[in-house]
Protein backbone atom coordinates (compact mmCIF):
# COMPACT_ATOMS: atom_id res chain seq x y z
CA UNK A 1 0.00 0.00 0.00
CA UNK A 2 0.93 3.31 -0.77
CA UNK A 3 -0.91 6.58 -0.58
CA UNK A 4 -0.23 10.59 -0.96
CA UNK A 5 -2.06 13.50 0.47
CA UNK A 6 -2.52 17.04 -1.35
CA UNK A 7 -3.76 19.70 -0.02
CA UNK A 8 -5.29 22.40 -2.46
CA UNK A 9 -7.66 25.39 -0.21
CA UNK A 10 -10.80 23.49 1.13
CA UNK A 11 -9.92 19.67 -0.68
CA UNK A 12 -7.89 16.98 0.16
CA UNK A 13 -6.77 14.40 -2.00
CA UNK A 14 -6.07 11.06 -0.28
CA UNK A 15 -4.86 8.71 -3.14
CA UNK A 16 -4.45 4.65 -2.01
CA UNK A 17 -2.82 2.33 -4.20
CA UNK A 18 -2.00 -1.28 -3.68
CA UNK A 19 -3.37 -3.56 -1.05
CA UNK A 20 -5.22 -1.62 1.92
CA UNK A 21 -5.23 -4.89 4.45
CA UNK A 22 -4.68 -4.99 8.17
CA UNK A 23 -0.74 -5.49 7.83
CA UNK A 24 -0.90 -1.99 5.38
CA UNK A 25 -3.76 -0.08 7.34
CA UNK A 26 -1.84 0.99 10.41
CA UNK A 27 0.26 3.39 8.00
CA UNK A 28 -2.84 4.97 6.65
CA UNK A 29 -4.81 5.06 9.93
CA UNK A 30 -2.07 7.93 11.04
CA UNK A 31 -2.54 10.13 7.66
CA UNK A 32 -6.20 9.63 8.38
CA UNK A 33 -5.82 10.93 11.99
CA UNK A 34 -3.69 14.11 10.58
CA UNK A 35 -6.30 15.11 7.97
CA UNK A 36 -9.19 14.56 10.46
CA UNK A 37 -7.18 16.56 13.29
CA UNK A 38 -6.47 19.55 10.52
CA UNK A 39 -10.72 19.71 10.25
CA UNK A 40 -10.41 19.41 6.08
CA UNK A 41 -13.69 20.15 4.77
CA UNK A 42 -14.13 18.31 1.91
CA UNK A 43 -11.84 14.30 1.27
CA UNK A 44 -11.56 13.04 -1.78
CA UNK A 45 -9.98 9.77 -1.52
CA UNK A 46 -9.15 8.52 -4.67
CA UNK A 47 -9.13 4.73 -4.87
CA UNK A 48 -8.36 4.07 -9.01
CA UNK A 49 -4.97 2.48 -8.17
CA UNK A 50 -6.36 -0.12 -4.89
CA UNK A 51 -6.06 -3.70 -5.84
CA UNK A 52 -7.31 -5.27 -2.47
CA UNK A 53 -9.61 -4.45 0.60
CA UNK A 54 -9.93 -5.96 3.63
CA UNK A 55 -12.58 -5.28 6.30
CA UNK A 56 -9.76 -3.24 8.29
CA UNK A 57 -9.17 -1.20 5.13
CA UNK A 58 -13.16 -0.43 5.04
CA UNK A 59 -12.83 0.23 9.03
CA UNK A 60 -10.46 3.19 8.23
CA UNK A 61 -12.24 4.71 5.35
CA UNK A 62 -14.90 4.66 7.57
CA UNK A 63 -13.41 5.81 10.65
CA UNK A 64 -12.27 8.64 8.44
CA UNK A 65 -16.12 8.84 7.09
CA UNK A 66 -17.96 9.37 10.47
CA UNK A 67 -15.43 11.72 11.81
CA UNK A 68 -14.94 13.98 9.16
CA UNK A 69 -18.73 14.77 9.55
CA UNK A 70 -18.68 14.88 12.86
CA UNK A 71 -16.95 18.38 12.43
CA UNK A 72 -18.93 19.05 8.67
CA UNK A 73 -16.50 17.76 6.34
CA UNK A 74 -17.65 15.59 3.67
CA UNK A 75 -15.99 12.34 2.22
CA UNK A 76 -15.98 11.33 -0.99
CA UNK A 77 -14.49 7.95 -2.36
CA UNK A 78 -13.83 7.92 -5.92
CA UNK A 79 -12.26 4.79 -8.44
CA UNK A 80 -13.16 1.97 -6.88
CA UNK A 81 -13.11 -1.15 -9.04
CA UNK A 82 -12.87 -4.57 -8.96
CA UNK A 83 -12.15 -6.32 -5.43
CA UNK A 84 -12.71 -3.10 -3.64
CA UNK A 85 -15.76 -2.26 -5.76
CA UNK A 86 -17.26 -5.76 -4.72
CA UNK A 87 -16.54 -5.49 -0.99
CA UNK A 88 -17.91 -1.61 -0.88
CA UNK A 89 -21.14 -3.25 -2.57
CA UNK A 90 -21.33 -5.96 -0.30
CA UNK A 91 -21.28 -4.03 2.85
CA UNK A 92 -23.58 -1.23 1.22
CA UNK A 93 -20.70 1.55 1.43
CA UNK A 94 -21.58 2.57 -2.39
CA UNK A 95 -24.43 4.39 -1.39
CA UNK A 96 -22.91 6.33 1.31
CA UNK A 97 -18.97 6.87 0.62
CA UNK A 98 -19.70 7.16 -3.31
CA UNK A 99 -20.69 10.32 -4.07
CA UNK B 1 -8.32 -33.35 -6.90
CA UNK B 2 -5.17 -32.15 -5.58
CA UNK B 3 -3.80 -30.80 -2.42
CA UNK B 4 -1.82 -28.09 -1.14
CA UNK B 5 -0.64 -27.13 2.10
CA UNK B 6 1.06 -24.11 3.65
CA UNK B 7 2.15 -23.82 6.94
CA UNK B 8 3.48 -20.45 8.16
CA UNK B 9 3.77 -17.97 11.39
CA UNK B 10 0.71 -17.41 12.26
CA UNK B 11 1.49 -13.06 12.02
CA UNK B 12 0.27 -10.88 9.85
CA UNK B 13 3.83 -10.55 8.17
CA UNK B 14 3.08 -13.68 6.33
CA UNK B 15 -0.40 -12.15 5.35
CA UNK B 16 0.91 -11.47 1.71
CA UNK B 17 2.76 -14.68 0.83
CA UNK B 18 -0.09 -16.27 1.79
CA UNK B 19 -2.83 -14.38 -0.15
CA UNK B 20 -0.51 -15.31 -3.12
CA UNK B 21 -0.69 -19.00 -2.85
CA UNK B 22 -4.38 -18.91 -2.41
CA UNK B 23 -4.94 -16.05 -5.74
CA UNK B 24 -2.43 -18.53 -7.39
CA UNK B 25 -4.90 -21.97 -6.16
CA UNK B 26 -7.88 -19.92 -7.88
CA UNK B 27 -6.13 -20.10 -11.11
CA UNK B 28 -5.60 -24.31 -10.90
CA UNK B 29 -9.01 -24.64 -10.15
CA UNK B 30 -10.14 -27.03 -13.71
CA UNK B 31 -11.69 -24.65 -16.55
CA UNK B 32 -15.20 -25.88 -17.54
CA UNK B 33 -16.26 -24.40 -20.67
CA UNK B 34 -19.25 -23.70 -19.77
CA UNK B 35 -18.00 -20.54 -17.48
CA UNK B 36 -17.06 -17.32 -18.35
CA UNK B 37 -13.38 -15.22 -17.67
CA UNK B 38 -15.57 -12.66 -15.79
CA UNK B 39 -16.82 -15.60 -13.85
CA UNK B 40 -13.43 -16.93 -12.69
CA UNK B 41 -12.29 -13.17 -11.99
CA UNK B 42 -15.41 -13.05 -9.72
CA UNK B 43 -14.51 -16.13 -7.96
CA UNK B 44 -11.12 -15.31 -7.67
CA UNK B 45 -12.09 -12.36 -6.35
CA UNK B 46 -14.46 -13.90 -3.35
CA UNK B 47 -12.24 -16.76 -2.63
CA UNK B 48 -9.03 -14.45 -1.68
CA UNK B 49 -11.32 -11.53 -0.45
CA UNK B 50 -12.93 -14.66 2.63
CA UNK B 51 -9.08 -15.91 2.51
CA UNK B 52 -7.94 -12.54 4.01
CA UNK B 53 -10.45 -12.28 6.66
CA UNK B 54 -9.56 -15.18 7.94
CA UNK B 55 -6.02 -14.96 7.83
CA UNK B 56 -6.62 -11.87 10.19
CA UNK B 57 -8.69 -13.75 12.50
CA UNK B 58 -5.99 -15.65 12.95
CA UNK B 59 -3.74 -13.56 13.44
CA UNK B 60 -5.16 -10.84 14.92
CA UNK B 61 -7.49 -12.65 17.37
CA UNK B 62 -5.67 -15.90 18.03
CA UNK B 63 -2.64 -15.47 18.39
CA UNK B 64 -3.36 -12.02 20.51
CA UNK B 65 -1.51 -11.92 24.33
CA UNK B 66 -0.12 -15.25 23.97
CA UNK B 67 3.00 -17.10 21.43
CA UNK B 68 2.79 -16.72 17.86
CA UNK B 69 1.95 -20.04 17.01
CA UNK B 70 1.63 -21.98 13.16
CA UNK B 71 -0.68 -21.44 10.91
CA UNK B 72 -1.86 -24.47 8.51
CA UNK B 73 -3.89 -23.91 5.67
CA UNK B 74 -5.36 -26.62 3.44
CA UNK B 75 -6.20 -25.89 -0.27
CA UNK B 76 -8.09 -28.57 -2.19
CA UNK B 77 -8.28 -27.81 -5.93
CA UNK B 78 -10.96 -29.61 -7.53
CA UNK B 79 -12.53 -29.34 -10.98
CA UNK B 80 -14.89 -25.74 -10.37
CA UNK B 81 -14.69 -26.04 -7.03
CA UNK B 82 -12.15 -24.92 -4.34
CA UNK B 83 -11.96 -25.65 -0.62
CA UNK B 84 -10.10 -23.39 2.25
CA UNK B 85 -9.32 -25.21 5.62
CA UNK B 86 -7.29 -22.68 8.11
CA UNK B 87 -5.76 -24.06 11.46
CA UNK B 88 -4.67 -22.39 14.27
CA UNK B 89 -3.65 -23.65 17.76
CA UNK B 90 -5.70 -20.41 19.61
CA UNK B 91 -7.85 -20.71 22.47
CA UNK B 92 -10.72 -21.05 20.41
CA UNK B 93 -14.26 -19.28 19.71
CA UNK B 94 -17.80 -19.85 19.25
CA UNK B 95 -18.71 -17.90 15.95
CA UNK B 96 -22.32 -18.21 16.98
CA UNK B 97 -21.25 -16.25 19.73
CA UNK B 98 -20.53 -13.44 16.73
CA UNK B 99 -23.34 -11.12 16.57
CA UNK B 100 -24.26 -9.95 12.69
CA UNK B 101 -23.07 -6.61 11.63
CA UNK B 102 -25.60 -4.29 11.43
CA UNK B 103 -24.60 -1.92 8.00
CA UNK B 104 -26.98 0.41 8.71
CA UNK B 105 -24.46 1.50 11.64
CA UNK B 106 -21.51 1.83 9.70
CA UNK B 107 -19.55 -0.37 11.67
CA UNK B 108 -15.87 -0.06 11.26
CA UNK B 109 -15.46 -3.86 12.25
CA UNK B 110 -16.68 -7.09 12.87
CA UNK B 111 -17.01 -7.30 8.85
CA UNK B 112 -14.89 -10.37 8.57
CA UNK B 113 -17.03 -13.02 9.17
CA UNK B 114 -19.75 -11.29 7.56
CA UNK B 115 -17.62 -11.08 4.12
CA UNK B 116 -16.46 -15.08 4.17
CA UNK B 117 -19.88 -15.75 4.16
CA UNK B 118 -21.20 -13.66 1.90
CA UNK B 119 -18.66 -15.06 -0.47
CA UNK B 120 -17.97 -18.53 -0.19
CA UNK B 121 -20.98 -21.04 -0.38
CA UNK B 122 -20.26 -23.08 3.29
CA UNK B 123 -18.02 -21.57 6.01
CA UNK B 124 -17.75 -23.46 8.99
CA UNK B 125 -15.86 -23.51 12.42
CA UNK B 126 -14.24 -26.60 14.72
CA UNK B 127 -13.15 -25.36 17.97
CA UNK B 128 -10.15 -27.72 19.31
CA UNK B 129 -6.64 -28.15 18.86
CA UNK B 130 -6.25 -27.55 16.18
CA UNK B 131 -9.30 -24.82 15.61
CA UNK B 132 -10.38 -25.23 11.84
CA UNK B 133 -12.55 -22.85 9.61
CA UNK B 134 -13.37 -24.47 6.31
CA UNK B 135 -14.49 -22.34 3.48
CA UNK B 136 -15.51 -24.01 0.13
CA UNK B 137 -17.03 -22.04 -2.99
CA UNK B 138 -18.15 -23.36 -6.56
CA UNK B 139 -16.81 -21.93 -9.39
CA UNK B 140 -20.03 -21.32 -11.50
CA UNK B 141 -21.43 -19.35 -14.46
CA UNK B 142 -24.26 -17.67 -12.06
CA UNK B 143 -21.35 -15.75 -10.15
CA UNK B 144 -21.72 -12.86 -12.57
CA UNK B 145 -22.86 -9.59 -10.81
CA UNK B 146 -24.29 -11.96 -8.00
CA UNK B 147 -27.46 -13.63 -10.70
CA UNK B 148 -28.88 -16.61 -8.89
CA UNK C 1 14.42 -17.45 11.86
CA UNK C 2 11.33 -18.34 10.76
CA UNK C 3 9.69 -21.41 9.05
CA UNK C 4 7.43 -22.06 5.79
CA UNK C 5 6.54 -25.20 4.58
CA UNK C 6 4.40 -25.83 1.63
CA UNK C 7 3.62 -29.24 0.25
CA UNK C 8 2.17 -29.63 -3.85
CA UNK C 9 2.26 -32.43 -5.95
CA UNK C 10 4.98 -32.36 -8.24
CA UNK C 11 3.89 -31.28 -11.78
CA UNK C 12 5.14 -28.20 -13.59
CA UNK C 13 1.59 -26.99 -12.37
CA UNK C 14 2.51 -26.13 -9.39
CA UNK C 15 5.49 -24.16 -10.27
CA UNK C 16 4.16 -20.77 -10.40
CA UNK C 17 2.53 -21.09 -7.19
CA UNK C 18 5.76 -22.41 -5.69
CA UNK C 19 7.50 -19.72 -7.46
CA UNK C 20 5.47 -16.69 -5.84
CA UNK C 21 5.97 -18.91 -2.36
CA UNK C 22 9.88 -18.08 -2.53
CA UNK C 23 9.83 -14.87 -4.33
CA UNK C 24 7.11 -14.00 -1.15
CA UNK C 25 10.24 -15.62 0.98
CA UNK C 26 12.63 -13.59 -0.11
CA UNK C 27 10.73 -10.57 0.75
CA UNK C 28 10.46 -11.31 4.24
CA UNK C 29 14.27 -11.87 4.70
CA UNK C 30 15.33 -9.02 7.34
CA UNK C 31 16.65 -5.67 5.84
CA UNK C 32 19.75 -4.31 7.15
CA UNK C 33 20.83 -1.62 6.31
CA UNK C 34 23.98 -1.66 4.74
CA UNK C 35 22.02 -3.85 2.23
CA UNK C 36 21.22 -1.35 -1.21
CA UNK C 37 17.97 -2.11 -3.00
CA UNK C 38 19.78 -3.39 -6.12
CA UNK C 39 21.78 -5.87 -3.86
CA UNK C 40 18.20 -6.88 -2.33
CA UNK C 41 16.73 -7.52 -6.27
CA UNK C 42 19.97 -9.27 -6.86
CA UNK C 43 19.36 -11.58 -4.33
CA UNK C 44 15.50 -12.28 -4.90
CA UNK C 45 16.48 -12.75 -8.59
CA UNK C 46 19.43 -15.44 -7.59
CA UNK C 47 17.36 -17.20 -5.57
CA UNK C 48 13.65 -17.12 -7.55
CA UNK C 49 16.01 -18.78 -10.24
CA UNK C 50 17.85 -21.13 -8.47
CA UNK C 51 14.42 -22.51 -7.46
CA UNK C 52 12.94 -22.46 -10.33
CA UNK C 53 15.24 -25.34 -11.83
CA UNK C 54 15.20 -27.51 -8.36
CA UNK C 55 11.76 -27.20 -9.08
CA UNK C 56 11.86 -28.34 -12.82
CA UNK C 57 14.19 -30.92 -11.71
CA UNK C 58 12.05 -32.77 -9.54
CA UNK C 59 9.05 -32.14 -12.21
CA UNK C 60 10.48 -33.36 -15.10
CA UNK C 61 13.38 -35.80 -13.58
CA UNK C 62 11.62 -37.45 -10.22
CA UNK C 63 8.59 -38.52 -11.19
CA UNK C 64 9.38 -39.40 -14.82
CA UNK C 65 7.66 -41.90 -15.79
CA UNK C 66 6.04 -42.82 -12.30
CA UNK C 67 3.30 -41.94 -10.54
CA UNK C 68 3.64 -37.94 -8.78
CA UNK C 69 4.76 -37.57 -5.98
CA UNK C 70 4.46 -34.58 -3.51
CA UNK C 71 7.18 -32.13 -3.89
CA UNK C 72 7.90 -30.14 0.09
CA UNK C 73 9.56 -27.05 0.45
CA UNK C 74 11.06 -25.74 3.36
CA UNK C 75 11.86 -22.25 3.76
CA UNK C 76 13.89 -20.80 6.65
CA UNK C 77 13.97 -17.20 6.00
CA UNK C 78 16.73 -15.62 8.46
CA UNK C 79 18.05 -12.45 8.96
CA UNK C 80 19.86 -11.56 5.66
CA UNK C 81 20.05 -15.40 4.66
CA UNK C 82 17.09 -17.61 3.55
CA UNK C 83 17.83 -21.43 3.01
CA UNK C 84 15.45 -24.07 0.61
CA UNK C 85 15.17 -27.46 1.56
CA UNK C 86 13.68 -28.71 -1.42
CA UNK C 87 12.45 -32.97 -1.00
CA UNK C 88 10.59 -35.20 -3.09
CA UNK C 89 10.27 -39.20 -3.36
CA UNK C 90 11.50 -40.30 -6.64
CA UNK C 91 14.32 -42.89 -6.85
CA UNK C 92 16.86 -39.71 -6.34
CA UNK C 93 20.69 -39.49 -8.17
CA UNK C 94 24.39 -38.83 -7.92
CA UNK C 95 24.90 -34.82 -8.56
CA UNK C 96 28.42 -36.07 -9.07
CA UNK C 97 27.55 -38.57 -12.18
CA UNK C 98 26.76 -35.11 -13.98
CA UNK C 99 28.77 -33.28 -15.79
CA UNK C 100 29.39 -29.83 -16.02
CA UNK C 101 27.79 -27.78 -18.89
CA UNK C 102 30.30 -27.05 -21.62
CA UNK C 103 28.91 -23.43 -22.26
CA UNK C 104 31.59 -23.21 -24.94
CA UNK C 105 29.42 -26.25 -26.92
CA UNK C 106 25.87 -23.78 -26.57
CA UNK C 107 24.29 -26.72 -24.79
CA UNK C 108 20.38 -26.95 -25.03
CA UNK C 109 19.98 -28.36 -21.40
CA UNK C 110 22.12 -29.87 -18.77
CA UNK C 111 22.17 -26.16 -17.07
CA UNK C 112 19.82 -26.34 -14.27
CA UNK C 113 22.51 -27.87 -11.73
CA UNK C 114 25.13 -25.25 -12.57
CA UNK C 115 22.51 -22.24 -12.53
CA UNK C 116 21.83 -23.10 -8.85
CA UNK C 117 25.33 -23.37 -8.03
CA UNK C 118 26.35 -19.93 -9.55
CA UNK C 119 23.21 -18.53 -7.92
CA UNK C 120 23.18 -19.75 -4.49
CA UNK C 121 26.01 -19.77 -2.01
CA UNK C 122 25.57 -23.39 -1.21
CA UNK C 123 23.41 -26.59 -2.74
CA UNK C 124 23.67 -29.62 -1.64
CA UNK C 125 21.76 -33.07 -2.36
CA UNK C 126 20.71 -35.97 0.02
CA UNK C 127 19.31 -39.12 -1.54
CA UNK C 128 17.17 -41.08 0.63
CA UNK C 129 13.52 -41.21 1.64
CA UNK C 130 13.15 -38.23 0.98
CA UNK C 131 15.54 -36.51 -1.33
CA UNK C 132 16.47 -33.37 -0.26
CA UNK C 133 18.29 -30.79 -2.21
CA UNK C 134 19.14 -27.50 0.44
CA UNK C 135 20.69 -24.62 -1.37
CA UNK C 136 21.32 -21.60 1.42
CA UNK C 137 22.14 -17.60 -0.17
CA UNK C 138 23.11 -14.72 2.60
CA UNK C 139 22.11 -11.29 1.65
CA UNK C 140 25.29 -9.41 1.11
CA UNK C 141 26.10 -6.00 -0.58
CA UNK C 142 28.77 -7.85 -2.71
CA UNK C 143 25.78 -9.48 -4.39
CA UNK C 144 25.92 -6.06 -6.83
CA UNK C 145 27.40 -7.18 -10.02
CA UNK C 146 29.38 -9.74 -8.86
CA UNK C 147 31.75 -7.97 -7.46
CA UNK C 148 33.33 -10.18 -4.10
CA UNK D 1 3.91 -16.25 -21.31
CA UNK D 2 2.30 -14.99 -24.29
CA UNK D 3 4.28 -14.01 -27.65
CA UNK D 4 3.53 -12.60 -31.29
CA UNK D 5 5.00 -13.13 -34.38
CA UNK D 6 5.43 -10.71 -37.35
CA UNK D 7 6.65 -11.20 -40.56
CA UNK D 8 8.15 -8.36 -42.60
CA UNK D 9 10.06 -8.90 -45.98
CA UNK D 10 13.34 -10.96 -44.59
CA UNK D 11 12.35 -10.31 -41.11
CA UNK D 12 10.76 -12.35 -38.55
CA UNK D 13 10.41 -10.32 -34.99
CA UNK D 14 9.39 -12.87 -32.37
CA UNK D 15 8.15 -10.87 -29.38
CA UNK D 16 8.30 -13.25 -25.93
CA UNK D 17 6.49 -11.62 -22.86
CA UNK D 18 6.13 -12.83 -19.31
CA UNK D 19 7.72 -16.29 -18.08
CA UNK D 20 9.48 -18.64 -20.52
CA UNK D 21 10.19 -21.64 -18.43
CA UNK D 22 9.07 -25.43 -18.27
CA UNK D 23 5.91 -25.02 -18.35
CA UNK D 24 5.64 -22.60 -21.04
CA UNK D 25 8.51 -23.14 -23.65
CA UNK D 26 6.58 -25.83 -25.27
CA UNK D 27 4.08 -23.70 -26.74
CA UNK D 28 7.10 -21.35 -27.83
CA UNK D 29 8.92 -24.32 -29.23
CA UNK D 30 6.15 -25.10 -31.68
CA UNK D 31 6.39 -21.19 -32.92
CA UNK D 32 9.87 -21.75 -33.36
CA UNK D 33 10.05 -24.85 -35.27
CA UNK D 34 7.84 -23.25 -37.87
CA UNK D 35 10.17 -20.11 -38.16
CA UNK D 36 12.58 -22.95 -38.44
CA UNK D 37 10.56 -24.33 -40.82
CA UNK D 38 10.17 -21.23 -43.08
CA UNK D 39 13.84 -20.53 -43.52
CA UNK D 40 13.66 -16.98 -42.29
CA UNK D 41 16.92 -15.10 -42.80
CA UNK D 42 16.95 -12.78 -40.04
CA UNK D 43 15.25 -13.67 -36.99
CA UNK D 44 14.80 -10.90 -34.34
CA UNK D 45 13.67 -12.34 -30.76
CA UNK D 46 12.18 -8.80 -28.92
CA UNK D 47 13.18 -10.07 -25.26
CA UNK D 48 11.99 -6.26 -23.63
CA UNK D 49 9.01 -7.66 -22.10
CA UNK D 50 10.06 -11.23 -20.82
CA UNK D 51 10.07 -10.56 -16.85
CA UNK D 52 11.51 -14.48 -16.41
CA UNK D 53 13.55 -17.40 -17.57
CA UNK D 54 14.51 -20.61 -17.14
CA UNK D 55 17.27 -23.32 -18.65
CA UNK D 56 14.53 -24.64 -20.32
CA UNK D 57 13.55 -21.55 -22.17
CA UNK D 58 17.02 -20.38 -22.57
CA UNK D 59 17.22 -24.03 -24.05
CA UNK D 60 14.47 -23.32 -26.79
CA UNK D 61 16.54 -19.92 -27.72
CA UNK D 62 19.52 -21.65 -27.90
CA UNK D 63 17.69 -24.38 -30.50
CA UNK D 64 16.34 -21.64 -32.31
CA UNK D 65 19.92 -20.19 -32.60
CA UNK D 66 21.70 -23.08 -34.01
CA UNK D 67 19.19 -24.61 -36.22
CA UNK D 68 18.14 -20.92 -37.76
CA UNK D 69 22.07 -20.64 -38.59
CA UNK D 70 22.04 -24.23 -40.10
CA UNK D 71 20.56 -23.26 -43.40
CA UNK D 72 21.55 -19.20 -43.22
CA UNK D 73 19.68 -17.48 -40.81
CA UNK D 74 20.51 -15.18 -38.32
CA UNK D 75 19.27 -14.80 -34.92
CA UNK D 76 19.33 -11.48 -32.54
CA UNK D 77 18.13 -11.42 -29.08
CA UNK D 78 17.39 -7.45 -27.93
CA UNK D 79 15.68 -5.95 -25.40
CA UNK D 80 16.89 -8.56 -22.56
CA UNK D 81 17.16 -6.86 -18.67
CA UNK D 82 16.78 -7.94 -15.35
CA UNK D 83 16.88 -11.59 -14.37
CA UNK D 84 16.63 -13.02 -18.25
CA UNK D 85 19.64 -10.76 -18.72
CA UNK D 86 21.58 -12.12 -15.57
CA UNK D 87 20.52 -15.39 -16.79
CA UNK D 88 21.75 -14.70 -20.38
CA UNK D 89 25.23 -13.70 -19.16
CA UNK D 90 25.72 -16.53 -16.40
CA UNK D 91 25.56 -19.05 -19.53
CA UNK D 92 27.90 -16.40 -21.58
CA UNK D 93 25.12 -16.36 -24.36
CA UNK D 94 25.16 -12.39 -24.42
CA UNK D 95 28.15 -12.06 -26.58
CA UNK D 96 26.28 -14.72 -28.95
CA UNK D 97 22.89 -13.85 -29.03
CA UNK D 98 22.74 -10.58 -28.22
CA UNK D 99 23.89 -8.99 -31.74
N1 LIG E 1 -9.72 -16.93 15.25
C1 LIG E 1 -10.44 -16.31 16.21
N2 LIG E 1 -10.15 -16.52 17.51
C2 LIG E 1 -10.87 -15.92 18.48
N3 LIG E 1 -11.89 -15.08 18.23
C3 LIG E 1 -12.21 -14.82 16.95
C4 LIG E 1 -11.52 -15.42 15.88
N4 LIG E 1 -12.08 -15.00 14.73
C5 LIG E 1 -13.07 -14.17 15.06
N5 LIG E 1 -13.18 -14.07 16.40
C6 LIG E 1 -14.16 -13.27 17.13
O1 LIG E 1 -15.22 -12.93 16.24
C7 LIG E 1 -15.36 -11.51 16.15
C8 LIG E 1 -15.82 -11.11 14.76
O2 LIG E 1 -14.81 -11.38 13.83
P1 LIG E 1 -14.85 -10.69 12.40
O3 LIG E 1 -16.24 -10.76 11.88
O4 LIG E 1 -13.82 -11.31 11.56
O5 LIG E 1 -14.56 -9.16 12.64
P2 LIG E 1 -13.37 -8.42 13.45
O6 LIG E 1 -12.21 -9.34 13.42
O7 LIG E 1 -13.18 -7.15 12.72
O8 LIG E 1 -13.92 -8.19 14.83
C9 LIG E 1 -14.02 -10.96 16.55
O9 LIG E 1 -14.06 -9.64 17.02
C10 LIG E 1 -13.57 -11.96 17.61
O10 LIG E 1 -14.18 -11.64 18.84
N1 LIG F 1 15.61 -34.76 -9.19
C1 LIG F 1 16.34 -35.49 -10.05
N2 LIG F 1 16.13 -36.81 -10.16
C2 LIG F 1 16.86 -37.55 -11.03
N3 LIG F 1 17.80 -37.03 -11.84
C3 LIG F 1 18.04 -35.72 -11.78
C4 LIG F 1 17.34 -34.88 -10.90
N4 LIG F 1 17.81 -33.61 -11.06
C5 LIG F 1 18.76 -33.68 -11.97
N5 LIG F 1 18.93 -34.94 -12.42
C6 LIG F 1 19.91 -35.41 -13.44
O1 LIG F 1 20.90 -34.41 -13.59
C7 LIG F 1 20.94 -33.96 -14.95
C8 LIG F 1 21.30 -32.46 -15.02
O2 LIG F 1 20.26 -31.69 -14.46
P1 LIG F 1 20.22 -30.16 -14.79
O3 LIG F 1 21.56 -29.58 -14.65
O4 LIG F 1 19.17 -29.56 -13.91
O5 LIG F 1 19.80 -30.02 -16.31
P2 LIG F 1 18.63 -30.70 -17.15
O6 LIG F 1 17.51 -30.96 -16.21
O7 LIG F 1 18.32 -29.68 -18.19
O8 LIG F 1 19.20 -31.95 -17.74
C9 LIG F 1 19.57 -34.28 -15.50
O9 LIG F 1 19.57 -34.41 -16.90
C10 LIG F 1 19.26 -35.58 -14.79
O10 LIG F 1 19.87 -36.66 -15.43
Amino acid sequence: MNFTRTDEGDLTKLEISGSLDAISTPELRAAIDSVVGDQRKTIVVDCSALRLIDSSGVGALVSLYKRARAHGGKVNVTGLCDQPLAIFKLLRLDKILIG
Amino acid sequence: MSLIRLTIPGTLDYRDLAVRVVAAACKLVAHRDDVSEDARAEFDMHVVSAFGEAFNNVAIHSYKGRAVGPLDIEIEVGVGEITLRIADHGPGYDPLDVKEPDLDELPESGMGLFIMREFMDSVSYQAGAPNVLSMTKKLTEKEIGGVA
